[in-house]
């Protein structure tokens, strides 16, 4: 069975090549089947060589798969490999078995969209790129699925094309995250350069045998990898790409800005932590970077009226723990967390699609209100999300993933307990950012009409996800709640034993505290109505600095835009060509200097000869 | 013997191509269908046959004959596998052109096909030249045809354009003159030989100066040739107003011409001297990438933006011949290739554009994908990977340029790496202006036949295999490269990575 | 021995005459005449050279230029006939309908 | 008398002598074409006899060497090539007698062998006056064109001042040396220092007779006036023949024994040619008049051979004479398309570019083959200017001089502008009035002189090889 691994990215892939040339002629119906059946097929691999690895783990845990020699070259050569152990399975299942729910999701969310068949092309190429990224056994062919998935990205925010400020939004994506990869790519250069291969396993190996823990190249080189997670996962500072993206579907949010691409720079830290553990310093600045990450965007979601705009922000923070938990070191928490966020995002996603979709696509949570009557699965969906997201202690999964994230970083050295700190207080602000949407969008009166109905291919995902964000949890618990380790056992292998530090009692209490307070504080504000008159009031400047992230965008605009936008004017032009065209410019006027002395007059002339005649004499009898 | 039959092929089809065009404006076409065929059945055997006559290196095929000898020049003829990959490219190039112009150029015809097929051959005896004079004369023989069919079949500004393209290409064809000839009489004074062989001259000792004024000849006019900054002027304009065959041809032929005489002529004949160069051609390497992405952005043609990102791509190749190793080498060589293939694809996509809406402004386009899917599907892919998107070909070229410059000048490659950023920045805004953005209603529909369709098709595929399994090319190159490296150069590069 | 610095210099400043009238006059048959002082001071010249090393070619040099000094004058004599009938006068600056300057 | 040496040169003047006495028999055009086409061909065909001389003929007044005779048969292949166009060129219709032009073309060839033959500045003096005086006969010879009539005068004038340089540059030669003999003057040396300054006043005053006949900067002044007044075989006669009869009394005295150029000599030449170089190439830049360019280009052109002169040498000096080969042919070539467009009886040739527009469709093969004298113009290959300009590099590369090379590669770059114009001009649809053009038949002699003409350039600009042996027999 595992045998066919290859065929996870592959069918996908081909499929999507099925639907770019055929697609247009296939029509809708079949496009969409064949889209979802495809990444259903990985998915039901994924799971049967998920559930025989669990059985009859191969040697070491480590599955290699060669596909064939990309690049041979002396001194230098790149296996087009697949390289499948705990974290790849875990992201593999992960990715196939929500992208197959999300397929399905869109083939009636797109339903009598222009370009059906294309949605799905990109669709399936996203998680053939993906799955490559995530399977990849070499750091360069783990850049192909890096790029390609960004391209991706690229064309399915920017999927209805004809409103340019989706291309806006699109290229914005693409370009900051390109912004990243150019750094990874120098990291890749530098490692290949140093270590003379960039096949994971072996670079690790090489790394932890030729540097010392604190030098300078792993440093540098983290750093530029780290820069590339940064980017990808939309972190503090290149975090401004992620709410534009929303212009996209939201089927494609969900998918790719929520579950599975923005992860991608956890990965990639989780895949080379062997490296990171080189560079200490590196890991604290992640940390520290990921708590003021998960500060701002959990403030700016405080502050947006529009439901995906909320959810990008809270992905952002969310990502920021699990930035914070690989900052610590504490690596099966991060992943544990990106599963559980995984799961609840893209139900979160979905389900705001789900009731866009219904109020003619009204994203703006101040023109909903009063839907948990209209849309009960929404409702309940949505609730089910929001407590997870929210870490609504016990009943989700998000609560156990957070807490062992939170767990880990209050018994880590010195700066922990700020950190811990910080994490809590996002905790607070979590929960109150969410259920302000919730109290927001389904209490209160009816604000829009509603309309249609939610069909088998809508409710399935609902449901399945809503259920995986109820007990995905209960993989990992806490000492308290039975400690259950299957996920971090699982996981041991590839990135080593998980334990479980004794913390004081305080940590777990306020960790319970902490959502429910945050919940409590929304609940009274959407009493009082201070959400509701918040949007009608002139906001004040600090609200609109918040609203906006934090001003990153205008800081960049001046930073870089407005000064490369200057640039390419000037030499818009080509100066260089102006240069050139002054030599032409002189041997024009040359010409025409020498051509009035062809005056025609047979004196002149004379005249010329003689100077020339006198100069001749001249200079031979005087020099 | 082979190789003269590549040449003369080319030559006589051109010969019958124009009168042909008297009686029936398709003869033409199938003529150069037929020679273009006929000369890649001769190449495409090559690849797995050696060479005949003894050759220092490992070499497909040879011929030599005498020419001029006066001067002690022949008419010698190499094939090695750059050689090969180049000219086959010419060939295939060569067909995609005749193709693109079956509907699109429809007077003259027959001189049209018969500037075509010179000015192909001329390229192909550049690549298989090895006699100085010999490479010499064939690099100027492909530049008259090549002037004709912009001249003749160009757009507005086709006057000036071929005119610029014609004295910067020819002016800076005198200094190589000049160096070749001062080689030569160099290497006469050294052991009373005149002679213009490549396997001669590439013995000859120089003095430190003049070595390098030898070598400053050749690199000026490659780099010209190459479109290097800040010699790169007459590119954009000639690319503009070529007709497409001529842009595909310009694009992926004749810029590759720059990069064979650098990787064939420069780096082998005087290393040391090519090493004192190095960090000029570096940093004009990295001055081309960044001044041809910013101008690039900056355009409201289409076809002048195109032209603008070679100026760019042909930066990576500069530092890759500069960086002195296998790895770059077989970058640049793949880098080639594969921008041959996407930058003619594009240009080909351009001027099925330009056939329909008459105009290249992209203000005019816009919403083309709703119109157009076909036409703007294979746009942005190819846009895409002229980019550099990993798992194309050009990615392959650029990663392994930058992997190989990066050991020798790290600081450079960084510069050059950041070029990529700019690359993504206006390859998504051409895009954007050209297939995204509202659809224009008034538009007549006109999305690629099947003609088009199969054409992009194949290309699309080539640059995917090229991205893909680039390993079939790289193990042709691989014996030609290794050839270019002489010893010493080995020994310093390891001295510069020493220090 | 007759000194020949003399009448070299007469013909110095007899050609040097010539070329002054030859740039100085407008009217072309001074202009024609002033190249005969040209050439007839040359002729004075290979004469004077003859002189001063008592050989003939001097003296068959000068017949050879009175022969060339008749030609070409008659020869300039029938153009400039010519193109009296044209421009009505002598003036060699009004003969420029061939000339660059637009 | 042993003149088996002289053989050419005796038929040359019997034709001369012979065609009046042919024209008062019989007052036919063709026939005294047909006899002059003999003549010159019998001279031709006479060189290789003439070669075998085993004792100098006339030694005191002509050389009959293998220099010599090689410059006398190109003179003698170029007036043939002229003379076929010129036939063609005066159609009966001329408002003229025709029958004198080849008198004088047979007359100005005599002038021009002598010239390129003599020994003794007697000869010289001859030999260049009979030249000229044939060639201003020729240039005004259609009296009913205003411009033909001006440039005779101006020629005229011109010619007459620059013949009284050289006759008193002679004159103080002889007065410092003694002698009228060439090479005798060249091998002695200066008695006192008077002389020596009489000598080099007198070599200057010949220097500038010879940058007249040249047309050098600064002695160009005259070309493009004559080019485009004179009818275009008097064109191209003057920027041929008359050139290489004088570069050939210049190469042969510079190869006489003791002959060396002086450091203020060279100085002089380099200056000379680089001002050439440019002017020649930037005056033709913008301009509209085909014979202008020509004219202009081949001021360029004598520069660029001054290159090849001062960069003396085995290789320098067939660089000379294989680009005096190449010039020729070519230019003989670019006003033979002139010529074959033109009608003798109108006012003016066919020399505007304008005029050309279009000609690749009305015209084709005469395009291309004017395409092909344009590029051998600028040196490009595969025309035979390619070679010859790869040759004076690789004379100008030997003995290193470098600034002129610069100045050659600069000038060459200019130089292409206007060729590629007029190139452009004829790929250019045609407009409607030009079909004017294309409706006048090419006659067979003048296909025949084009088709003569090019095949040449062609041939030797991809096989040069047999001409570089041919002239380097020359030089042995």
């Amino acid at each position: 069975m595992i045998t066919y691994l290859w065929l996870i990215p592959a069918l996908p892939l081909f499929s999507s090549v099925i639907l770019g040339l055929f697609g247009p002629v296939m029509g809708p119906r079949v496009s969409g089947a064949v889209g979802t059946i495809s990444v259903g097929l990985a998915a039901v691999l994924a799971v049967s060589i998920g559930l025989h690895w669990i059985s009859h783990p191969p040697t070491n845990s480590i599955y290699e798969q060669t596909l064939w020699a990309w690049i041979t070259l002396p001194g230098f050569s790149i296996n087009l490999g697949l390289y499948l152990d705990p974290v790849s399975l875990l992201m593999v299942l992960v990715i196939t078995v929500i992208g197959c729910l999300i397929h399905l999701f869109s083939t009636e969310y797109m339903h009598g969209e222009d370009g059906y068949s294309r949605y799905f092309a990109y669709l399936n190429l996203f998680v053939a790129a993906m799955l490559l990224l995530v399977l990849a056994d070499d750091l360069a062919v783990l850049f192909v699925g890096w790029e390609g998935v960004g391209v991706c990205s690229y064309l399915l925010v920017g999927f209805w094309f004809s409103e340019p400020t989706n291309g806006y939004a699109a290229r914005k994506s693409f370009v900051v995250t390109r912004i990243a990869d150019i750094a990874m790519l120098a990291g890749l250069l530098l490692l290949s350069t140093k270590l003379g291969t960039l096949n994971i396993q072996a670079m690790l190996t090489g790394a932890v045998a030729t540097w010392s823990a604190g030098s300078l190249m792993p440093t540098v080189a983290t750093s530029l990898l780290l820069i590339g997670g940064l980017g990808k996962s939309a972190q503090v500072p290149l975090q401004t790409w992620l709410p534009d993206a929303m212009a996209g579907p939201t089927p494609v949010s969900a998918l790719i800005h929520a579950a599975t691409m923005v992860t991608a720079g956890v990965y990639l830290v989780v895949r080379t932590h062997a490296l990171f553990l080189l560079a200490p310093h590196v890991l604290d600045a992640i940390a520290v970077g990921a708590v003021i990450t998960l500060l701002v965007a959990a403030f700016a979601g405080l502050v947006q009226s529009d439901i995906k705009r909320v959810l990008a922000y809270s992905t952002m923070s969310q990502i920021g723990y699990m930035f914070l938990a690989l900052g610590v070191g504490a690596w099966p928490a991060a992943m544990f967390h990106f599963l559980t966020h995984a799961v609840f995002k893209a139900l979160l996603f979905l389900t705001a699609g789900a009731i866009a979709m219904r109020l003619n696509h009204e994203q703006n949570i101040f023109a909903m209100g009063g839907l948990r009557s209209k849309l009960p699965l929404a409702f309940w969906a949505f609730l089910i999300g929001s407590a997870s997201l929210a870490a609504l202690p016990i009943i989700s999964a998000g609560f156990f993933s957070k807490e062992m994230i939170l767990g880990a970083v209050a018994a880590a050295p010195m700066p922990g307990l700020i950190l811990w700190a910080c994490g809590i207080l996002g905790a607070v602000l979590t929960a109150t950012y969410i259920f302000r949407v919730v109290f927001t969008v389904f209490l209160g009166p009816l604000k829009t009409e509603v309309s249609g109905s939610y069909g088998v291919r809508i409710a399935v995902p609902l449901v399945t996800l809503s259920v995986g964000a109820l007990v995905v949890g209960w993989l990992e618990t806490p000492e308290g709640l039975g400690n259950q380790t299957i996920f971090s056992r699982f996981l041991t292998p590839a990135v080593g034993v998980f334990h479980h530090l004794p913390v004081s009692f305080m940590i777990p209490l306020l960790g319970f505290a902490a959502p429910l307070l945050g919940i409590g504080i929304a609940y009274v504000l959407h009493r009082n109505g201070t959400w509701a008159r918040a949007t009608t009031t002139m906001p004040s400047k600090l609200t609109i600095f918040i609203r906006s992230g934090c001003g990153f965008d205008m800081l960049y605009d001046e930073l870089f835009v407005v000064p490369y936008m200057t640039l390419v004017r000037v030499l818009r032009h080509d100066p260089v060509d102006s240069m050139f065209a002054g030599l032409q410019y002189l041997a024009i006027v040359a010409h025409r200097r020498l051509r009035a002395m062809q005056i025609g007059q047979i004196r002149r002339y004379a005249s010329w000869m003689m100077a020339g005649s006198v100069a001749t004499i001249a200079i031979l009898l005087f020099s | 013997m082979m190789l003269v039959w590549l040449l003369v092929i080319p030559m006589l089809g051109g010969l019958l191509a124009w009168p042909a065009g008297r009686f029936h404006s398709t003869a033409p076409r199938i003529i150069s269908l037929i020679a273009l065929l006929s000369d890649l059945a001769i190449a495409i055997p090559l690849l797995h046959s050696s060479a005949d006559i003894a050759m220092p290196g490992t070499w497909m095929a040879g011929f030599n004959a005498a020419w001029i000898p006066a001067f002690g020049m022949s008419f010698r003829l190499g094939m090695d596998g750059v050689s090969w990959l180049l000219s086959v490219l010419t060939i295939l190039i060569g067909l995609f052109a005749v193709i693109v112009s079956w509907h699109e150029i429809d007077n003259g015809a027959g001189f049209f096909h018969a500037n075509l097929l010179w000015s192909l051959a001329g390229a192909i005896g550049v690549f298989i030249a090895l006699d100085m004079f010999l490479f010499f004369y064939f690099w100027e023989l492909m530049l008259v045809p090549m002037y004709f069919i912009i001249a003749i079949w160009g757009h507005e500004n086709r006057r000036r354009a071929a005119i610029k393209f014609f004295l910067f290409t020819q002016g800076s064809g005198l200094l190589i003159l000049i160096s070749i000839l001062a080689l030569a009489f160099l290497h006469q004074q050294q052991t009373n030989v005149l002679t213009f062989n490549y396997f001669e001259l590439i013995q000859t000792h120089t003095s430190h100066t003049f070595g390098i004024l030898i070598t400053l000849g050749l690199f000026i006019a490659f780099i010209v040739k190459l479109a290097s900054f800040p010699v790169h002027v007459w590119l954009p304009e000639t690319h503009t107003e070529a007709p497409t065959a001529g842009s595909v041809i310009l694009a992926s032929i004749l810029l590759k011409t720059g990069a064979y005489g650098l990787l064939r002529f420069v780096v082998p004949l005087m290393p040391a001297a090519a090493h004192s160069l190095a960090p000029i051609a570096l940093w004009l390497g990295v001055a081309s990438i960044l001044y041809g992405a910013f101008l690039a952005y900056g355009q409201s043609d289409l076809k002048r933006l195109i032209a603008y990102t070679s100026v760019s791509h042909m930066g990576f190749v500069l530092i890759g011949v500069f960086a002195f190793n296998i790895i770059a080498w077989q970058g640049v060589v793949i880098l080639l290739v594969a921008h041959g293939i996407s930058t003619g694809a594009l240009f080909i996509i351009v001027g099925s554009l330009q056939h329909c809406l008459h105009t290249r402004d992209l203000s005019r386009m816009g919403g083309l994908w709703g119109d157009m899917p076909r036409l703007s599907s294979f746009g942005a892919f190819f846009i895409l990977a002229s980019m550099g998107l990993p798992g194309l070909g050009n990615f392959v070229g650029e990663f392994l340029i930058l992997r190989g410059a990066w050991a020798v000048a790290p600081v450079i490659t960084i510069f050059a790496a950041i070029g990529l950023i700019p690359a993504a920045l206006y390859s998504l805004v051409a895009i954007q202006r050209a297939f995204h953005g509202p659809v224009d209603e008034t538009r007549d529909e006109h999305d690629f036949g099947m003609r088009e369709t199969s054409m992009m098709l194949v290309l699309a595929s080539a640059i995917i295999c090229l991205g893909v399994n680039p390993q079939p090319i790289l193990t042709i190159a691989s014996p030609a490269l290794n050839n270019m490296q002489p010893q010493p150069t080995t020994a310093m590069l390891k001295e510069m990575g020493a220090g | 021995m007759i000194i020949w610095q003399t009448p070299a210099g007469l013909a110095l400043a007899l050609f040097m005459l010539g070329l002054l009238g030859l740039l100085a006059r407008r009217s072309l048959v001074f202009v024609l005449m002033s190249i005969e002082i040209m050439l007839n001071a040359a002729g004075l010249l290979f004469i004077t050279a003859g002189m001063r090393w008592g050989n003939p070619d001097g003296q068959i040099m000068l017949v050879m230029v009175l022969n060339l000094a008749g030609a070409e004058l008659a020869l300039g004599l029938i153009l400039i006939l010519r193109l009296r009938n044209r421009i009505t006068n002598l003036d060699g600056d009004a003969a420029n309908i061939l000339r660059d300057v637009p | 008398m042993n003149l088996q040496g002289a053989v050419p040169l005796v038929i040359l003047t019997i034709l001369a002598g012979g065609l009046p006495a042919v024209v008062a028999i019989r007052r036919s055009y063709r026939l005294i074409c047909a006899v002059t086409g003999l003549g010159l061909l019998a001279a031709l065909f006479s060189i290789p006899y003439a070669l075998r001389a085993t004792s100098p003929a006339l030694p005191e007044l002509f050389t009959f060497n293998a220099l010599s005779l090689g410059f006398i048969g190109l003179i003698l292949i170029s007036a043939l090539l002229i003379l076929v166009l010129a036939y063609s060129y005066w159609q009966p219709e001329t408002p003229l007698y025709r029958e004198e032009f080849p008198l004088l073309f047979a007359a100005g060839t005599l002038g021009a062998v002598a010239l390129a033959s003599a020994a003794s500045f007697i000869t010289l003096f001859l030999g260049l006056e009979t030249m000229t005086l044939a060639m201003i006969g020729m240039i005004a010879y259609p009296h009913f064109r205003p411009a033909a009539e001006e440039a005779g005068l101006k020629y005229l004038v011109l010619s007459g001042m620059s013949s009284a340089f050289v006759l008193f540059g002679i004159g103080l030669l002889e007065l410092a040396s003694g002698s009228l003999n060439i090479a005798h003057i060249v091998a002695s040396s200066a008695a006192d220092a008077a002389s020596q300054q009489m000598l080099v006043a007198g070599l200057a005053m010949i220097a500038i007779g010879a940058g007249f006949k040249l047309s050098v900067v600064p002695f160009h002044i005259w070309v493009p006036d004559v080019y485009v007044g004179a009818p275009a075989p008097t064109g191209a006669y003057v920027a041929v023949i008359a050139k290489i009869a004088v570069l050939a009394i210049l190469i042969r005295t510079i190869n006489l024994p003791g002959a060396n150029l002086s450091a203020s000599m060279s100085t002089l030449t380099t200056a000379i040619a680089i001002l050439s170089m440019l002017s020649g190439n930037l005056l033709a830049l913008m301009q509209d008049n085909l014979k202008r360019i020509l004219g202009y280009s081949s001021i360029a052109h004598l520069g660029y051979l001054l290159v090849a002169i001062l960069a003396a040498g085995s290789i320098g000096q067939v660089a000379v004479v294989f680009y005096i080969v190449a010039y020729a042919v070519t230019m003989i070539g670019a006003f033979g398309v002139i010529a074959v467009l033109s009608h003798a009886s109108d006012v003016r040739d066919v020399d505007k570019i304008t005029e050309l527009r279009g000609l690749f469709w009305t015209r084709p093969a005469l395009a291309g083959v004017m395409t092909l004298f344009l590029l051998s113009l600028a040196g490009i290959p595969p025309a035979l200017g390619f070679i010859a300009k790869m040759y004076i590099m690789a004379a100008g590369v030997h003995t290193q001089l470098w600034s002129l090379l610069a100045v050659m590669v600069i000038s060459g770059v200019i130089g292409l502008f206007y060729y590629l114009n007029i190139i452009l001009v004829m790929s250019m649809k045609p407009s409607d009035d030009a079909m004017a053009v294309s409706i006048l038949a090419i006659s067979i002699p003048n296909r025949l002189a084009i088709a003569m003409v090019s095949l040449p350039i062609l041939a030797f600009g991809v096989a040069p090889s047999p001409l570089i042996a041919l002239l380097k027999l020359m030089f042995d």
